[in-house]
């Protein structure tokens, strides 16, 4: 089914300069855009919304991801007009908003084993890139000077763009032969410049770097940091802390790990929980209690500021309605949940997975077949495939992380459509999808020749 | 009182559905008796504490949370500063929270994805239209990260030669202090230029802008809510410096004011969230156009119509190689997870706007804030507006008395302002609080 | 795609004597239900929904039904914890409650030309039971006994079976040549015996009754009142008033007329206008303002009650969002554009049409083909066909009224579709609809072996 | 201030899409000058004046009935009496409010309608086995029409010769009111018999129920909160006079209290809304079910399961010559348009408690009523419970003071409570408000 572009179903243009009261020179000449009625609206979007895979659509099993169910009752929390507030207000005024602030830090840092958290970050990235301002901050007050981040091959591409970012320079270290850190490797790789250790736990592939504590004290002696990424937090709620294992900074996802909607890319939050002696370098300001009070403070040697004003409120409220909903017994059990469901699911599929004993998440290789190609016929079999190619240590990896949100059926149908398709022909595979909306897309041509807007579609 | 919910969860998740028996088959098939036997944490590290995080049932919570946000003041707002609010339809809304949108994730499968992709498209289309520019990205975090990033792709543009990036006097202080950590770990030093009664000191700006600059920067409107005259002026000074023109505006002021493009800005950056999302407590939705020519150095996703296996006209992210999970260190940015859902809002509100509905707003913000101005003038001891300027939506007010104790007074009265400074005020009215405006020239009459 | 039932997914049986603390004798021995988390269940019903044709998916043109779009924001207006209030609250306590609904009579009022509304009647049907009750009591009053109603052929069923409901007989007035009254047959139908006459206009078939005002004098000089039937008001909204036409007792449709959403079956409501002689045997109690103050009374004649409450308060919100939002300008333009939708549709169709001149709505005939097989083929043009086979007195009649929801361009697919449907082959008819998610379904063997639950399914 | 969206309609509705190009297209094929020339109304009766209705944009309308709505006092309620609360999931409300639901019609094609029709068909079940009786039809409009109907099946019902409908003396007096006009029209004729101690008399109710009795109505839980104690000898004394055994009851209680099938219940009505609606006003949704032998009596719709062309399950409505729109006077009820939405939404409450969460909230229902009672009972010149029974949800205060003046000053004090009679007030405790009970006892010892 075609929909209609908002421009093909009619666009109008207004002579500008002549509709306002200001004078010729301060406005533009004349403004095209759609014109379409409410009722033509709500159908355009609901049609494109069914055109649209969700969790609610069906199991959503993206490793990395941590695509979980989205409780709805956090939506409405978050639509309190009450906590529709501007963010200029003045904090005596805005006590409620502050309260819960000051409670999402307070339930993050006990999560997360931390001293002190920053809610302002608004996105995964966003917080590997203040955790890192925040780890360059530690070292220049120290007049350390330090030049590189060491990041696993394995870790996800933000590390290694959050850090270049900060201007570091990135050292890869090379996976090991049993899919952790090589710590021969590492001790090659840490020296005096190195500012810090940007690690998953457990990694990408789902497994628990044991030699943690060997990690951290080979970071730490060498006067680097301990970072880590809040990727696969969904694999320990509960069971470990990353303040725990020696980690001095790290971020949480929070769409990953505490439920609240991906929204088709965004908004997330990153939240960047550190150790008390780094508290007092996180983006101001800051908010605190005092006396029943809540106010807001900046920290004597803060970064300064990673966002306009606060972050993702909305995000943040869902956030913390998730966690209180699930208390400590619920939190446990979510990560219970999640590694049963990954390691039940891997148990039914027919595929070599290279890397165990793994946790939420973990990397089947398609073998001898296209991991891209497994992936799109698993479309034409309903289900969505998980992340492929990636890591890529892994050969022909299929990253598939299913989350507590299935149960038994669901992941046996799951495992039924990894099994189906890795051994359909590969006429089948190169056809597919063929069940879906859109057919195979052609993404190379789409790069060749890029088509970013519905005039570059009139220019054809 | 228990939550009356699901039973079978009452220690765990509800948001998992297993049944016991369920469960038990499973860990029965991967052969452990507990779920605990699948954990391969060392026990110097495994947590055996409780994080003390009690758990409440929905209903407890909704109860919780509702009180808690009560505890927030009822003020009306004559807020703006960066942060603007207009009235967002309720379709938006009803729309937007589709699950189908609201809990997809980036489109990775385009196939399966055509609906979130399209919408893209079409927000994409949009800004392109307001801007004048044919490349938008799908969002940066906020207006403030979108000008670090415009500063950096600025640095990244072999054209450019210089690493100055001057922004006005007149800067939102936080806008600034983002901008100060996006080009930390660059060559890029941020500098300042004058202002003149509010717009751009054209002499001043034209002495400092050489070919060490990278980037000017402009606001239009201002952070003073002033409506800049020089744009035209800028195009040149920059055109002739060799630096790029970055011009910073947002979606409802894009409808009237003057067309980017046509006076020479090379990038656009913003709030586009000025439509699309109501007051949330400064959440974004940064806008990012660009010419053609800097497309490859373009940060953040892109959305491009391509063709599928049966020639059908379709939509899939693009140009990925500019990013970070590609690119990794060589990315043109970090960024990943964006405001796409800010962005599909942002598209359904300016859609529903249609250009008549965009020029009527932003001629709105024109009028109304010209005519609270006007009232505001007109009460002894206070001059609104400060600079003699046409404005957008807002404007400074000088008081004889000090402006802190003022707008204390004020809000006694029931509406919020923005203090400047000792003797200066800043108000802003729009859409959603004009028919309010009697009660903050009360207020105003009350306080000083 | 089959969509299991709640209970294929699985069941749970409590022992409930053993769970209560009441004694046993009190309770049930046990209790079976589906056992199904919350994923589960938003999964289930997010693709059930999507099973579903509704106004946000395409052109809905059931004649007599008013499917026009409805605003969401009246939704949100209906939402407002404040109007979430007890039915038996205290009069002084519910200021706004009782002020919204004063203020929606006052609008219908208005809106129909009558003296005085109730909104207690929870849908058309119940509106008709109740104008027809007031009627009764009215000629009661009057110790005037009369025992009939009379009523066109081609009026809605819920005429014949409301009056039927309250006692009268039932006297049908066959259709005149023209699609009207017959005058003669009316006069030859009134008589001492008549209580009521109950006619919709427009008719059935989108006609204006021309000669209203005759037939009104006919029926009030045999001492009868005459009853409006709502069902097609949305044609007439601003340029005629069923209480200038000489009507005694209307019932308004909201969820046709007012654009409440239909739900799937309802909730709708179905307030009565009276003139002021009937006013004081309207259901009790009735809302007044005095002195500013909203009370709550009961008119001494009253007929009592047609709901346990006040009606379905959450529609009747939305039908006074709705009526607020347009205004006289808006509610004139409905009308005036849901006429020439009607028209240009008309004229777009390849499709014999007997009556007119029409207004919102008309019958087409499907002349020697079948109107229900050409309705199960239009499914496959992807959109939703029109009332068939009703009125009965148009052959193979296509009763279609597009409502003012659509533009041009929706217009000229819908008559596509219908062009495209009558010109197929019988067979492509027989065999329609292939595309929607369900084929023809079978009807006869639904009624002629009714299974009504999951366990009838059981004992196949 | 002007609504800014669509101004093409500035004068018209925003709900029809039509530019005036399109307009002006469709009047000319359809050969008319304007829209007025189409309608075909005598002069004599047509409108010219004004409505006199303002039109406001939504903006103005949400902010004005917010308003309104804000003249409702904040009380807790400790109502019931026939519309009873209990908390309703948010993701009720989230998938009920989908539009494929909320905006559909009467499953007429029944082929793109399988969505509404299989969920209705779950509501069928779900009250299926809740009550035992195996025919459930999609919705009455409340218990009380529910009821009316009822009587009106037994009147239809041929094994059935009498006319008398026995209704219990504790009867809400709406519940009674609907019922005496559900019945003035046919020869059936109501009659009350008397209670004891808050349950059914049930030597009273065997003398008087005889073969002129065509239905005895009981209800469990009782009007006054009382859990009846003697089904099975009404199911015996109405089996020996012939007539049918009308249950009325509601879908929260039916989870816990005795299974209406098993103690030969015929009919059972109630509101099926105390899940699935929170407060509106009034608003329900009437439960009926009956026997399988009543099939082609029963009122209202009933969705079946059928088979498609390809021989898929597949549902669809059914039995459909019992209805108006087929059998017109002779259907066996007027009623169309229902409350299949609502149904909808019961389904997905029942559905998200399941069988632990429904029997929880019934055991709750009964212990807070307890010990609200004991709270209370422990007050100077308050007794409660009136009745020495098994309470659910709400019972019975006697006070030594009059009943409306304490009633009052509970009021006052921020709590609403029921006024039965000159000293007789009623309370009703459920999952929602039995958190602030203590409000209410603080507000009864000030009072009294």
């Amino acid at each position: 089914r075609y929909e209609p572009l908002l421009s093909e179903t009619g666009t109008k243009t207004v002579d500008v300069s002549e509709e306002s009261p200001l004078p010729d020179g301060l406005t533009r000449e004349e403004l095209e855009l759609p014109t379409s009625s409410e009722p033509e609206l709500s159908r355009h979007y609901t049609r494109l919304s069914q055109m649209n895979w969700s969790v609610e659509t069906g199991p959503y099993p993206l490793g990395s991801c941590t695509m979980k169910y989205n409780p709805s009752f956090t939506e409405d929390v978050a639509a309190d007009p009450n906590a529709a507030v501007h963010p200029e207000r003045s904090e005596e005024t805005i006590q409620g908003t502050l309260e819960l602030l000051a409670g999402l830090q307070d339930y993050l840092a006990r999560i997360g084993g931390m001293d002190a958290v920053t809610l302002q970050p608004p996105a995964g990235a966003a917080g590997e890139f203040t955790g890192i301002h925040v780890a360059k901050a530690y070292h220049e007050s120290r007049n350390d000077d330090r030049s590189e981040v060491i990041v696993p091959a394995s870790a996800h591409g933000t590390n290694f763009a959050s850090a270049a970012m900060a201007g570091y320079d990135v050292v890869e270290l090379p996976s090991g032969e049993d899919g952790r850190v090589d710590l021969d490797a590492l001790e090659a790789a840490v020296s005096e410049e190195t500012a810090a250790l940007m690690l998953t736990n457990p990694n990408t592939v789902g497994l628990f770097e044991r030699d943690i504590v060997e990690i951290s004290e080979m970071v730490h002696d060498a006067g680097g940091l301990l970072y880590y990424d809040g990727a696969n937090l969904n694999a320990l709620l509960g069971r470990a802390r990353p303040g725990d294992m020696g980690f001095d900074v790290m971020h949480y996802n929070v769409h990953k790990t505490f439920a609240t909607p991906h929204g088709g890319g965004g908004p997330g939050a990153g939240p960047v929980g550190v150790r008390e002696e780094l508290a007092e370098f996180l983006p101001r300001p800051r908010v605190r209690e005092q006396d029943g009070q809540y106010e807001l403070y900046d920290p004597e040697r803060s970064i300064g500021k990673v966002h306009g004003y606060q972050g993702n409120w909305l995000v943040l409220v869902k956030a913390y309605a998730y966690i209180a909903r699930l208390g400590d017994s619920g939190l446990e059990d979510a990560s219970a949940k999640a590694v049963l469901n990954a390691n039940y699911l891997a148990e039914q599929m027919e595929y070599d997975i290279p890397y165990g004993p793994f946790h939420h998440e973990f990397a089947a290789t398609a073998g001898d077949r296209d991991a891209a190609d497994v992936a799109k016929r698993m479309l034409d079999y309903g289900v969505h495939p998980p992340t492929t190619k990636w890591p890529e240590f892994v050969p022909e990896a299929m990253l598939t992380e299913p989350t507590e949100a299935e149960d038994k059926t669901s992941l046996d149908d799951l495992a039924a459509a990894f099994n189906g398709a890795i051994s359909d022909s590969e006429e089948e595979l190169a056809n597919a999808p063929s069940k879906t909306t859109a057919q195979r897309i052609d993404q190379a041509t789409a790069a060749r020749n890029p088509r970013l807007s519905w005039h570059a579609l009139d220019e054809q | 009182m228990t939550d009356a919910g699901r039973h079978e969860h009452v220690d765990g998740t509800p948001y998992a559905p297993h049944t016991p028996a369920e469960t038990a088959a499973m860990l029965d098939a991967v052969g452990v008796d507990s779920e605990a036997d699948l954990f391969d944490v060392p026990e110097a590290v495994q947590f055996d504490g409780d994080l003390g995080i009690e758990k409440r049932s929905e209903r407890e919570l909704r109860s919780e949370l509702s009180e808690t946000f009560a505890r927030n003041d009822d003020l009306t707002e004559f807020l703006g500063r960066d942060h603007h609010t207009h009235y967002v339809p309720s379709v938006v809304d009803d729309l937007s929270q589709r699950a189908e949108f609201l809990t997809s994730y980036t489109q990775y499968q385009p196939e399966i994805a055509q609906g979130f992709l399209q919408a893209l498209f079409e927000y994409q289309s949009l800004i392109a239209e307001l801007t004048g520019l044919p490349v938008a990205n799908c969002s940066m975090y906020d207006a403030a990260s979108g000008l670090g990033e415009a500063a950096r792709l600025a640095g990244r543009v072999r054209s450019v030669s210089g690493t100055r990036v001057l922004v006005p006097e007149l800067l939102h202080e936080n806008k600034r202090a983002v901008l100060d950590n996006y080009v930390d770990g660059t060559d890029l030093a941020v500098a300042t230029y004058p202002m003149d009664d509010g717009n751009v000191d054209v002499d001043a700006l034209s002495a400092l802008a050489d070919n060490e600059t990278a980037l000017v920067y402009v606001e239009n409107p201002t952070v003073r809510g002033t409506i800049e005259e020089h744009l035209g002026d800028v195009g040149e000074i920059t055109d002739e410096a060799g630096a790029l023109f970055c011009l910073g505006t947002d979606t409802a002021a894009l409808g009237l004011l003057e067309e980017p493009e046509s006076v020479g800005a090379d990038v656009v950056v913003g709030e586009a969230d000025a439509l699309g999302v109501p007051t949330a407590y400064g959440m974004g939705l940064g806008l990012l156009a660009t010419r053609e020519e800097f497309l490859r150095q373009v940060p953040g996703r892109l959305v491009g119509a391509s063709e599928d296996a049966s020639d059908r006209r379709t939509y899939t992210l693009t140009l990925q190689t500019r990013e970070q999970h590609i690119r990794k260190e060589r990315a043109t940015s970090n960024i990943c997870t964006n405001q796409a859902w800010v962005a599909l809002r942002t598209a359904m509100h300016l859609a529903w706007l249609g250009p008549d509905g965009l020029v009527d707003l932003g001629n709105q913000c024109v009028q109304e804030a010209a005519s609270l101005a006007t009232e505001l003038n007109g009460i002894r001891g206070v001059k609104a507006p400060v600079h003699d300027r046409h404005h957008f939506r807002e404007f400074a007010v000088r008081t004889d008395q000090p402006a802190p104790a003022i707008a204390e007074d004020i809000e006694a009265g029931g509406c919020a302002v923005h203090v400047l400074d000792d003797h200066l005020l800043q108000v802003c009215v729009t859409d959603v609080n004009a028919s309010r405006t009697d009660e903050l020239v009360d207020a105003f009459e009350e306080a000083v």
